[in-house]
């Protein structure tokens, strides 16, 4: 056993400095920076916490919490489920597979900054869907998101939708054709119904695939930022803005480095604080036995 | 041997691309050659441009902005001065004072100015007074309203605005401007003086300034200020205030300054003009010959031909008040004139400010243009963001 | 309760076809059981009857119903896959009960099932592991009762106890063949035990590279093989061949074993090959021949005797417990009304 | 029969408007992109998104590729586009082997430790790249790697590490642990499990990887901005100063070929990736 | 060539301790048999030979070396896993021949292992294929195969026959055990099939829960079983277990099977169970007992006849063709000096 773990950790050794340097390293200095009183460059000196202080009492970064928190939830529901079905379609032996697939997946590879400005226009009610709706005869069709401050996060969440769920579809596509075609004979054998095998039978197999497209999406999520400044800046007011649009303009036009630190550094603790119940408990559940 | 010179800046459009280009041409005329480093977005050529002298691979010289960041830059003793080049060319001499109280820090030259901007501006699609029967354009802010609300009668979209923050911030900054008056102008940005926030003034700006909100059409919020701008083309909305690159529009759909569309700095003679100035700085170097190129730059940026040249395709004015304007249009004679006159001009908001409270003002702002809180609170938040 | 109607299956892998121009009809309520050697389509044949591969050619009725192109769910089947085919996110008892849940039988009778199910095959204490947490012929086992606990009309079983040990395989065994008796139900049983074969089958059908060599009840087969190749498959030890010739006469036989036939099964001059099973060879110190002994294996309740008669290998069953060693000589007789006769070239049997 | 055919028929009426819905929600941005791209300028300021350009013009394209100027030079987007290329092929290879290997080693050797260093690693995915940068830029400088070719491949090595071992990690955490067995037993060391048992069992993940990463570091502008310094700028550069501007105007028709132009060589990729989601990997391993 | 030295191995998964303390001297060249009902910690014992599963406690000694600790690919090993765990990915010839290319042996001698292991295993055919396009006794045999060509020390076969017809088996039981004579090496082998275990084992050792219950030699373990167990475990059908109590002699028997034992092997009173293998009871006309028959199950090599004597059920092996009938009432006898009498209490045998 201890050969086995050498070899191993010498296959990880590159890992290990990317982590250690890459990662811990930033953090500490980020954690460093979130105490003193930088501005454009990192300062030495030590303020407390006062960025953090600054931070709770700020309306604009509580509110960005808050869109985070909905648009997380609805984000990753809607791209898990619409990356779901469409791939068990596309898995379902049919015609133009290739061109389907990259129709999904298209918006993945443009940039948001011009796909952003095209939702804009879409959901924008004077040019866009609204417009075009009452022009060919839907008079009461109103579709105004995008200009309500109630409502704005949610064209950020159909947007953001639209580019993840393609490539949530590819995951899925790859862990369905993984699943031994034994299983499937069976399940057809004991006469499930194909829409209960894939949800008894297919997503619990895919266990490993959801955990792994639940987390790119989560990462996404806590650092969507260019969707929502392609669509709506943030706005109107700041009725769309994330957390990470807020650090982005404190690292950049605002030049307070501190107050943007103090921001990730709080980003990472309420990340930590979700996901360390979840770790322990799987560790718990490890350490009573089984693979499983 | 020519003047090797690296230059970041975020000239990246069509028009800024051709003013970028005469800088280039002159440069080179002058026996310099010029390397490009176009990035979009001033936030991210400035961040860039920051990075890049932390890891110890500054340009030759950088577009900047004369704001409070400029100032942490030159504390932080990463520029090198041009003293050589002001005194030489005397700068002094020229320049009008906001640009040089701007450029100047402890004495020393740090920047290079290229162009001056408004970002106030007021224009006025004439198609769009014809339709609603306005005869003339208005010359005070309660004119402003009265036609606002003509427009409106006509069905028409009075105020055509871009709702991003920093459209908001840009009709704050002439609200402010044109209808509180310079002092409190001043006592607001410059001093930041928590009385003035709270007085009954700035609460009937704050007010007209909500009021201008109640012009714009439901589709405003997140639009782009030239989108805006387009409305005013298409005679579909009477006035736009955004700054003096929306010439550039104009000028695309074949629209004449003075025919087809008005533009005013503000209301009357004597009104404030709000100045913004793009600068070039100068990273420390050590290298002879950059800083040969540095110098070189400076001085070809800031000679008379190279201005009106830069400026005629930029849509700014000129930095220097010795130009001749004449070849240049309507709008930027009237900014050229404007400008001769010293008691008329102010600093836009960065100058004053910090760009964290600069910031912080426009998130306060935005939050008030689009939302309805009371304007008490709004007076408190504001207090609160220039605090810091 | 239905029987299985197949005529003229046929099924293709690529260029490979597996199952050629098959014919099978499996009476209702019987128990059928495939043999055959590995790769020749058993497996294959089940899962086309469960339509689980699509066929190249030919119909499947069951039931009466032509299901030749039903779903599996519709054709009232109940399989053991030969590689189990468990869930493996589902606890044993899932992996028994999901079937009947999704058909919506009640929960009472569910547990009542999943109980008897693994009552019968010792999984109770096993019903809340994972198949990871399973040793293989625990496996095995779901798999069965994952069959059983649907109740259907056919069941299909490829070679379910094959990872179970004898003294439970045993068990099971005669619980199989209780069930079937009960319930009634078809039973199409693929298995290598010979003894499973014997002791299940109503009828047995042997196969070979896709193509059915015989069918007939377990003693039919095994005492009567059809041909060469079923004679030689069935039986361990297995069957001893020796070539002969037929003399002028017509029943008398040259070779290695000189003996006489019964007359008009042969023709003069033929050549067959006689089919001995090594049980009806008897040690007896007035047998006709002798032979000397090369090997012998004690076999617990039996032991098998290797020896060669010229050239020619012979295995022979001794049930006592008589000491023989390698290299004695033996004398043996054998009783003729039990040979089968084969014809050489076509290695079809001579009635 | 019939009855199996008949309701089989109307499933697959099912899926196909199932997938043809979706396709047209998807592909609506597309067709405004498109039409806007052919349209004047003149036409797209009557705001009309949805209507057919009166006369479709390549123009835009055509300057989009080799004419728009962004900033002193006006050669388009083409610029950057080797230098994308330069920057991408490493910066995809890299990772994904990397990620595979890691993915490996956590899953299937389980160093001891490994768990850990995998859950900080994942907690550092959480991190806005953007706060990294200034750090990196600094730690790169010090190497005396800042500004090059290697310093982008590093960093962009250094943000991919997190999704990349992610990915392969649960994906071979899925795959029968018998085979590993099996392998040990034959004698195979770390390495040739890896490359002749491993990796040819992870042709749709390695595609997985591979579109994520192509399309990551393809479409990347920040990193590469602020890391590859001015001579190797990828074409996402030249891109976003072509659509990206605060005060100047905005050229939509361009904008829209511009974008459409950069995303060609992901595109791509899509296209032809399909093959190699091949079905049943792992099948006929295990009992 | 090595032996495999197993002492006080524990292995635990989780809470469940499957293998118990357990130490087990392997000898070299040896040809070691384990046999054990299904999920007794058989398949585990190999893999912890292999050094597939790190052990709770204890060590492993292979060839005089410790290996507790070593790597599987250190320990000379070749393995066929219950499972197959065939490479998926490469066909049959690259699965067989992935071993010896990674040590390094040479192209020619890697193609003449394949080929003589495909050619032994019936596979050369079926080179080119990959493992999902096989049948279930193909890929087991690749999996033999694939351990064959190691040419290791040692040899663990996990249930290596399993998935293949009788004739099929019975063929490669000969080569294996020819394979064994003549390269030496030790085997370690699992399987159910007590033809298996008879004829190919040097030794057996019978497990039961993680616990060995006896090692010996195929005939100690039939004919003198150390305990119930391992009595009940072996034969089939099955040893037949009769009650009876010691009478206050001291040598007879009270019971269904009143009969007189030599003395000295049990105390008066005692309660003790007979063993009694089906083969040992002959029907004759003059035997001592008679009972009734229940079922007659044809084998045909021989016949189970299923007997009654009072409550107790009792099986008989016949080897003749006599026909008989359920219902018939038959004398039988019982040679005493086969018997195996157990404690009832500790169910260990009486010597
Ligand atoms: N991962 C696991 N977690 C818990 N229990 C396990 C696990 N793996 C195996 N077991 C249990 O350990 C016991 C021994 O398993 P093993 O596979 O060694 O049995 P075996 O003797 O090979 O049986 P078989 O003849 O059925 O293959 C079984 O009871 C099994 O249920
Ligand atoms: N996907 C496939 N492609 C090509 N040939 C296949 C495929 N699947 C099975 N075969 C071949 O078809 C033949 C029949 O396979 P089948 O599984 O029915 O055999 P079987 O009689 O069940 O054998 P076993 O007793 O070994 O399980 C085999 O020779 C096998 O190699
Ligand atoms: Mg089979
Ligand atoms: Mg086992």
């Amino acid at each position: 056993m201890r050969r086995r773990s050498l070899a191993a950790w010498g296959a990880l050794l590159p890992l290990a400095v990317i982590v250690l340097v890459g990662y811990v390293g930033t953090v500490l200095w980020t954690l460093r920076t979130s105490v003193s009183s930088s501005r454009t460059f990192p300062k030495d000196d030590f303020v407390g916490l006062q960025q953090f202080e600054r931070l709770l009492d700020n309306d604009r970064w509580q509110h960005a919490i808050h869109n985070l928190a909905v648009y997380g939830v609805l984000y990753i529901v809607a791209a898990m489920l619409i990356g779901f079905l469409l791939a068990v379609f596309i898995d379902q032996k049919v015609r133009g597979e290739g061109a389907l697939r990259t129709a999904f997946l298209y918006p993945y590879a443009m940039s948001f900054v011009a796909t952003g400005l095209v939702w804009q226009w879409v959901l924008n009610p004077d040019s866009g869907l609204q417009n075009a709706m009452q022009q060919l005869g839907w008079k009461d069709f109103t579709f105004d998101w995008i200009v309500d401050q109630d409502m704005v996060i949610y064209t950020v969440v159909i947007a953001g939708t639209w580019q993840g769920a393609g490539l949530v579809m590819a995951l899925m596509l790859a862990a369905l054709r993984g699943i031994d075609e034994e299983i499937w004979k069976a399940a057809r054998l004991d006469g499930i119904p194909t829409w209960r095998v894939y949800l008894s039978v297919v997503l619990p197999m895919m266990a490993p695939t959801l955990a792994t497209v639940f987390t790119l999406l989560a990462t996404g999520v806590v650092k969507v930022f260019d969707t929502v400044v392609a669509m709506t800046q943030g706005g109107p007011g700041t009725a769309s803005d994330v957390p990470a649009k807020f650090i982005m303009d404190h690292l950049f036009g605002r030049a307070n480095l501190a107050l943007a630190s103090a921001g990730a550094v709080v980003l990472l603790i309420t990340v930590l604080a979700l996901i360390a119940p979840l770790a322990y408990a799987r560790s718990r559940q490890k350490a009573k036995g089984g693979h499983a | 041997q020519p003047l090797k010179a690296e230059v970041i800046h975020w000239w990246t459009s069509g028009g800024e691309s051709a003013a970028a280009k005469t800088l280039a041409e002159a440069y080179k005329a002058q026996g310099g050659v010029w390397v490009d480093t176009a990035i979009a977005l001033g936030e991210q050529a400035r961040s860039v441009a920051i990075n890049r002298i932390a890891g110890g691979n500054p340009p030759t010289a950088a577009q900047f902005n004369t704001t409070q960041q400029f100032r942490d830059i030159v504390d932080q003793g990463l520029l090198n001065n041009v003293d050589e080049v002001a005194k030489r060319d005397g700068w002094d001499k020229f320049l009008p004072e906001t640009v040089l109280s701007a450029i100047r820090v402890n004495g020393h030259y740090y920047a290079a100015p290229v162009s001056i901007h408004n970002m106030s501006w007021f224009w006025f699609s004439k198609a769009a007074f014809k339709k609603a029967g306005i005869a003339e354009e208005p010359k005070s802010f309660d004119e402003l309203f009265a036609a606002l609300d003509k427009l409106k009668a006509a069905g028409l979209v009075p105020l055509a605005h871009g709702g991003q923050p920093w459209q908001d911030g840009i009709v704050f900054t002439a609200t402010l401007a044109h209808y509180g008056g310079r002092d409190l102008y001043l006592k607001i940005f410059r001093d930041r003086d928590p009385k003035a926030i709270m007085s009954e003034d700035f609460k009937k700006v704050l007010l007209a300034f909500k009021k201008l909100q109640g012009y714009t059409d439901k589709g405003s919020p997140g639009r782009n200020w030239n989108d805006a701008t387009a409305m005013l083309i298409s005679g579909r909305a009477g006035v736009q205030i955004m700054g003096d690159w929306a010439k550039g529009e104009f000028a695309q759909a074949r629209q004449e300054a003075g025919k087809d569309y008005g533009c005013a700095p503000g209301f009357g003679p004597r009104a404030p003009y709000i100045v913004q100035g793009d600068v070039m700085v100068f990273p420390k170097t050590s290298k002879p010959d950059q800083v040969k190129a540095q110098q070189l730059l400076a001085s070809v940026i800031t000679q008379p031909a190279t201005q009106v040249a830069f400026s005629m395709k930029k849509g700014s004015i000129p930095i220097r008040t010795d130009v001749d304007a004449s070849q240049m249009d309507l709008c930027a004679q009237i900014g050229v004139a404007a400008m001769k006159d010293k008691s008329r001009q102010l600093g836009n908001g960065e100058i004053y400010m910090t760009p964290d409270q600069n910031g912080a003002l426009q998130d306060v702002l935005t939050s008030y243009w689009n939302r309805n809180i009371p304007v008490e609170k709004v007076q408190k938040d504001i207090v609160n963001a220039l605090k810091s | 309760m239905s029987g299985v109607n197949i005529q003229g299956l046929s099924i293709r892998f690529g260029h490979n076809e597996v199952i050629k121009n098959l014919d099978l009809q499996v009476h209702e309520g019987e128990f059928l059981v495939l043999l055959g050697p590995s790769g020749c389509g058993k497996s294959t044949l089940l899962h086309s009857i469960a339509g689980l591969i699509d066929v190249s050619g030919g119909s499947i009725h069951i039931g009466g119903q032509d299901m030749t192109d039903a779903e599996p769910s519709e054709r009232g089947i109940g399989m053991v896959f030969q590689s189990y085919a468990l869930y493996p996110t589902m606890t044993v008892e899932r992996n028994m009960s999901f079937g009947p849940r999704v058909a919506g039988v009640p929960k009472a009778e569910i547990a009542r099932r999943v109980n008897r199910a693994a009552e019968m095959l010792q999984l109770t204490p096993l019903l809340n592991r994972k198949p990871a947490q399973l040793s293989g012929g625990q496996r095995q086992r779901v798999a069965i009762g994952r069959a059983l606990v649907r109740e259907a009309g056919v069941f299909l079983f490829d070679e379910p106890l094959s990872n179970l040990d004898a003294k439970l395989r045993a068990e099971l065994r005669r619980e199989l063949k209780l069930l079937h008796q009960t319930l009634g139900n078809t039973m199409v049983y693929v298995t290598h035990d010979q003894v499973e074969a014997m002791t299940l089958a109503s009828r047995i059908v042997v196969m070979k590279g896709g193509v059915i060599q015989q069918i007939g009840t377990p003693s039919d087969v095994y005492e009567q093989p059809a041909n060469l190749f079923v004679a030689g498959f069935l039986g361990s030890p297995a069957i001893n061949l020796v070539p002969a010739k037929v003399g002028a006469d017509g029943v008398s036989l040259e070779g290695v074993l000189p003996l006489r036939l019964a007359a008009g099964r042969v023709k003069p001059g033929q050549h067959v090959v006689l089919g001995v099973r090594p049980e009806h060879v008897r040690l007896q110190a007035d047998g006709r021949w002798r032979a000397t002994v090369q090997l012998v294996e004690p076999m617990g309740n039996h032991q098998v005797i290797w020896m060669t008669l010229g050239e020619q290998g012979f295995s022979v069953l001794v049930h006592d417990g008589r000491r023989i060693a390698a290299g004695d000589v033996l004398a043996f007789d054998i009783d003729e009304s039990l040979l089968s006769v084969f014809d050489a070239a076509s290695e079809q049997r001579l009635s | 029969m019939s009855k199996r055919k008949a309701s089989s028929q109307w499933a697959r009426v099912g899926v196909y408007a199932f997938l043809l819905f979706a396709a047209v929600f998807f592909l609506l941005p597309l067709y405004v992109m498109l039409t806007t791209s052919f349209k004047s300028m003149e036409e797209i300021r009557l705001g009309q998104i949805f209507a057919l350009p009166s006369s479709a013009s390549l123009d835009a394209w055509r300057a989009a590729w080799s004419e728009a100027c962004t900033g002193v030079s006006c050669e388009g987007i083409r610029g950057g586009f080797w230098n994308s290329v330069a920057i991408t092929v490493p910066s995809v290879i890299l990772p994904i082997l990397l990620g595979a290997i890691n993915g490996y080693a956590l899953s299937w050797w389980k160093p001891r430790g490994g768990e850990w260093l995998f859950g900080i690693l994942m907690l550092g995915a959480f991190i806005p790249i953007q706060v990294m940068i200034y750090p990196l830029v600094k730690l790169e400088a010090a190497v005396g790697i800042y500004s090059s070719l290697p310093g982008i491949v590093v960093v962009h090595l250094v943000f991919a590490m997190p999704i990349m071992t992610l990915l392969f990690r649960n994906y071979y955490a899925g795959l029968p642990a018998e085979l590993f067995k099996a392998a040990r037993v034959d004698g195979g060391g770390f390495w040739r499990i890896f490359v002749q048992l491993v990796l040819p069992m992870s042709t749709p993940m390695l595609i997985v990887a591979a579109i994520m990463q192509i399309t990551g570091v393809w479409n990347d502008y920040i990193l590469g901005l602020t890391f590859a310094g001015r001579e190797n700028q990828p074409m996402t550069v030249q891109l976003n100063n072509v659509i990206n501007t605060t005060t100047g105007e905005r050229l939509y028709n361009l904008n829209m070929a511009a974008t459409i132009l950069t995303s060609a060589v992901p595109l791509l990729v899509y296209l032809i990736s399909g093959r190699w989601f091949v079905r049943g990997i792992a099948a006929g391993a295990v009992k």
